[in-house]
């Protein structure tokens, strides 16, 4: 039971992030809560991977290894990572047009569109 | 041999050079710029049809990428794929179908609509990957790989809804897309994870073939649902349909129409071939069903008081969504029992697939009449608008046939989907049918309003300078008239060739799962 | 942003030349150590960040030549799909360069070893193609992020659509 | 701040229920079976005469989703340069 609070903290994390997606009237703080999120999806594939003892899955000056963790989940973390840096890069520059036209970074106050 | 195995690559893969390029072509100036653009459209376009055609004759296509042998999913000996599988059936290349014409119509009516603005080498680069990020959902049969696709077909969109940058509400609607769309894809990422964690496999047929309903599983797929539903806009999630389509330029949001048909392939992609047989509750159809008679009745009873005219056909986006999701949500239903699915299901899917490909050619050329009213008028306004039938006399047909293939009118096509979802859901509630009929009345309703009010009436002094828009909006509108003109003219034709392998294919697990895994085990 | 003090700017000005050799390495080296495209290429990238902090921003606009860093991230995504397209031959994407005796041909000895840069195939030339990219574009977001603070000043015309 | 404490629990009431599925899936470091990765561990060194693993599947085995993973990092960029483009106006 205590040996899976990496998958806990996968829970938490996420969860912690949707609830600044979904309280948070800061801007700002949306965008931390997604990367929140990203992060969260992230360590999820990476716990997924792990094995006890193992090593990381590169042979290059090794040494005497037993075994290696899952190599997949660390590939597909890459992807996933340069994707969530992408999407905060994007979001942090719309964030920094809408601070330029409304003036704000309160999200109630940006309500043009509506109805 | 020829070069035709290597059509699942290539399709993605001509877009996304055509993105990579686009910079280079844009230093030779406006017009090199727009030949590349029109010439990797029309190739994209030629491309899916070759696909279609290929598999309609030989049955799914699947291709390894990177393998020794295009056909070789699985290595000497092994039981499991270990590299990415495109995976083409019937009903992916169908959808890829619709999405090249989208894409090709929406490529003619930007290159004039765009004129006049900035930064169009990133406009093209974004619209080839916004095209590649819609296809690549398509092709693929690779959980992973989807979900790769569906954030560059994300990420593209946000660009090129806040395109028009100095506009405030185009970067709030690409704010509140972008907030939505991101936590969807990491919903689906998460997914992703379970569902490796469980099998060690993200190829969809592996999973599928060795997928039992556990607890993991069953989360799995309630975040799958709910965030492909999220990124198709159907109704409790549908707050950034309005805004995004509204404010995207026109030729976008024509092929935004075409994306969020790609992420409804993906949720039907996941309900039919992922867990397919081993679906056992009738929670998942029920809710995707009342997920779309909620679609239909709270969008088109939005549209009805819209004032802005793409907004308006926004909102009957959302209710046309709904009636797809009523469709193959019936046919979802009926999956386990061949009698019910002989009965009723198999005309339900039918119906819904059908629909797909009418509801996004005429709403693809909704949204490009609206733009063209756009650029000529300058206005959107509704109430504004009037008179414009005289000045713009193309305009004005074409958006009478596809106003008339929206609101189900009798000859046109959206009938004869909407009529085999009438039928098919009569069969199992008839309140369901009843309440698509209601749609289609207001929907109707709707678009006479915006015909009268924009087209007919006596002719403004302001619109006096008015002139019909330009040549290649014309021809981009009239490539979808064409299609949906086909569509009418053979129904028959279209459902014994397009719709019914589709549909086929969708319900098929077995096969679908027998291509990549070569039927042992 | 402001210049700092004239011992952070004298530092930066050499350490951020190890951070270029550095990322190099990690890309060069990505099919052997831990590391590759994405992570060296972040690593120079930093090499602008370097520069916005310590020398403040007008020096920063004034060294970066934005064509050099688009040309860059455009080759780097060619050579990495016409890489994929080079395969073709077998399929898409295939790795047709690995252990065929020329460039990154050779073979590795199996187990743990210490290494042979010559090996891997397209492998190492994605790398590479990658590490261009993620330079030229990290850069470039960071410049134009920063651009884009001062972009009301600099600009009048307005962009909205067709109807204002 | 009473309504905080309750979101706090909801919170991790639902964390909890994340947690349970997670265990389900398997315990911590003790994949039951692993196929795929085993394969890539044990062949991946001799086929593409690679040493790091994770670099092998990152651009060889599933270097399409590498190449997607670019495409999104250039669509980032396109649109970063998109919305701060030096606006050109009306040509």
């Amino acid at each position: 039971m205590t040996g899976n609070i990496p998958f806990l903290v996968v829970g938490v994390v996420f969860f912690l992030g949707l609830y600044a997606v979904l309280f948070e009237r800061n801007m700002i703080k949306m965008a931390i809560g997604i990367t929140l999120v990203e992060a969260s999806a992230n360590l999820l594939l990476i716990v997924l991977g792990y094995r006890f003892d193992g090593s990381i899955p590169v042979f290059t000056l090794a040494g005497e290894v037993k075994q290696m963790v899952l190599p997949t989940p660390q590939a597909l973390t890459l992807t996933a990572i340069v994707i969530g840096l992408a999407t905060s890069a994007l979001l942090l520059s719309l964030i920094m047009m809408l601070y330029r036209h409304y003036g704000t970074l309160d999200v109630r106050e940006i309500r043009r569109l509506r109805g | 041999m020829n070069w035709q195995i290597h059509l699942p690559a290539l399709v993605l893969a001509i877009p996304l050079l055509g993105a990579f390029a686009a910079p280079l072509a844009g230093l030779g100036g406006k017009h090199i710029r727009n030949a590349w653009f029109i010439f990797i459209s029309v190739v994209t376009t030629v491309l899916t049809m070759l696909l279609w055609q290929k598999v309609a004759a030989g049955g799914p296509a699947v291709y390894v990428l990177g393998g020794q042998a295009w056909n070789l999913t699985l290595p000497s000996g092994l039981t499991w794929p270990i590299r990415i599988v495109l995976e083409v059936d019937a009903f992916g290349a169908f959808m890829a179908v619709v999405g090249g014409i989208v894409a090709l119509a929406g490529a003619f009516f930007s290159l004039r609509f765009m004129e006049k603005f900035s930064g169009l080498d990133k406009f093209v680069s974004l619209y080839f990957l916004l095209v590649t990020g819609m296809l690549g959902m398509e092709l693929t049969g690779d959980l992973f790989n989807f979900f790769v696709f569906l954030e560059i077909a994300s990420v593209a969109s946000f660009g090129l809804v806040a395109f028009w940058r100095d506009r405030p509400e185009a970067v709030e609607a690409s704010f509140k897309y972008m907030v939505i769309s991101t936590v969807a894809a990491m919903m689906v990422l998460i997914a992703i994870g379970f569902l490796y964690g469980r099998y060690n496999a993200v190829n969809m047929a592996a999973v599928g073939q060795m997928l039992h309903m556990g607890y993991a599983e069953k989360i799995a797929l309630v975040f799958l649902v709910i965030a492909l539903a999220m990124k198709c806009g159907t109704v409790p999630m549908h707050m950034w349909t309005p805004d995004a389509y509204t404010e995207a330029p026109a030729g976008v949001t024509c092929l935004l129409v075409g994306v969020s048909q790609a992420a409804l392939y993906g949720l039907f992609r996941v309900c039919f071939s992922l867990y397919g047989a081993s679906l056992d509750s009738v929670v998942v159809p029920w809710t995707i069903i009342v997920m779309g008679v909620l679609s239909m009745f709270i969008g088109v009873s939005m549209a009805v008081i819209q004032k802005e005219i793409k907004r308006l056909m926004a909102y009957h986006s959302v209710s046309q969504i709904g009636y797809i999701l009523l469709g193959l949500g019936v046919g979802l239903l009926a999956l386990r029992d061949p009698q019910a699915m002989a009965d009723y299901g198999f005309t339900a899917m039918k119906g819904g697939i059908y629909h797909i490909i009418n509801y996004t050619v005429y709403k693809g050329l909704l949204f490009l009449t609206a733009g063209a009213l756009y650029y000529a008028a300058g206005s959107r306004n509704l109430n504004e608008l009037g008179g414009l039938a005289r000045v713009m006399p193309q305009t004005t047909f074409m958006f009478v046939i596809a106003a008339a293939a929206i609101a189900g009118l009798p000859p046109f096509n959206g009938f004869v989907s909407k009529l085999l979802i009438y039928e098919s859901t009569f069969a199992v509630y008839p309140i369901l049918a009843v309440m698509a009929l209601v749609t289609s009345v207001l929907t109707l309703a709707s678009f006479v309003k915006v015909f009268q009010t924009a087209f007919l009436g006596p002719a403004k002094a302001k619109f006096a300078h008015v002139t019909e828009a330009p040549g290649s909006m014309i021809l981009g509108m009239s490539i979808l008239t064409v299609v949906i003109i086909g569509l009418t003219l053979f129904p028959t034709w279209a459902l014994s060739h397009l719709v019914e392998p589709a549909a086929k294919a969708l319900v098929d697990q077995a096969g679908y799962i027998a291509a990549v895994m070569g039927g042992g085990l | 942003m402001k210049p700092l003090s004239v011992v952070v700017r004298t530092i930066c000005d050499i350490f951020m030349w190890f951070m270029a050799v550095y990322g190099a390495y990690i890309i060069i080296h990505g099919h052997i150590t831990p590391g590759g495209g994405f992570q060296g290429g972040a690593v120079v990238a930093t090499l602008i960040a370097f520069m916005l902090v310590s020398h403040g921003g007008e020096k920063m606009v004034s060294f970066v030549r934005t064509g050099m860093y688009s040309a860059a991230e455009t080759t780097g995504l060619l050579l990495f799909i016409c890489a994929g397209f080079f395969g073709i031959a077998t399929t898409f994407f295939y790795n047709f360069l690995a252990k065929q005796g020329g460039l990154f041909g050779s073979t590795v000895p199996l187990g743990a070893n210490s290494g042979v840069l010559n090996s891997s195939g397209t492998i190492a030339l994605m790398n590479m193609g990658v590490g261009l990219e993620v330079i030229g574009g990290l850069s470039l977001i960071i410049y134009f992020m920063f651009r884009g603070i001062r972009l009301h000043v600099e600009t009048g015309s307005e962009e909205t659509g067709h109807d204002r | 701040m009473k309504k905080k404490v309750l979101f706090m629990i909801a919170i991790l009431v639902v964390a909890g229920t994340l947690w349970g599925a997670l265990e389900r899936v398997h315990p911590f470091g003790e994949p039951a079976r692993a196929p795929m990765d085993d394969y890539y561990l044990q062949n991946a060194q001799e086929e593409r005469a690679v040493n790091n693993i994770v670099t092998a599947i990152v651009f060889d085995y599933r270097g399409f989703d590498t190449l997607g993973e670019a495409a999104v990092l250039f669509t980032a960029v396109c649109s970063v340069l998109a919305l701060f483009r030096k606006g050109g106006g009306h040509q």
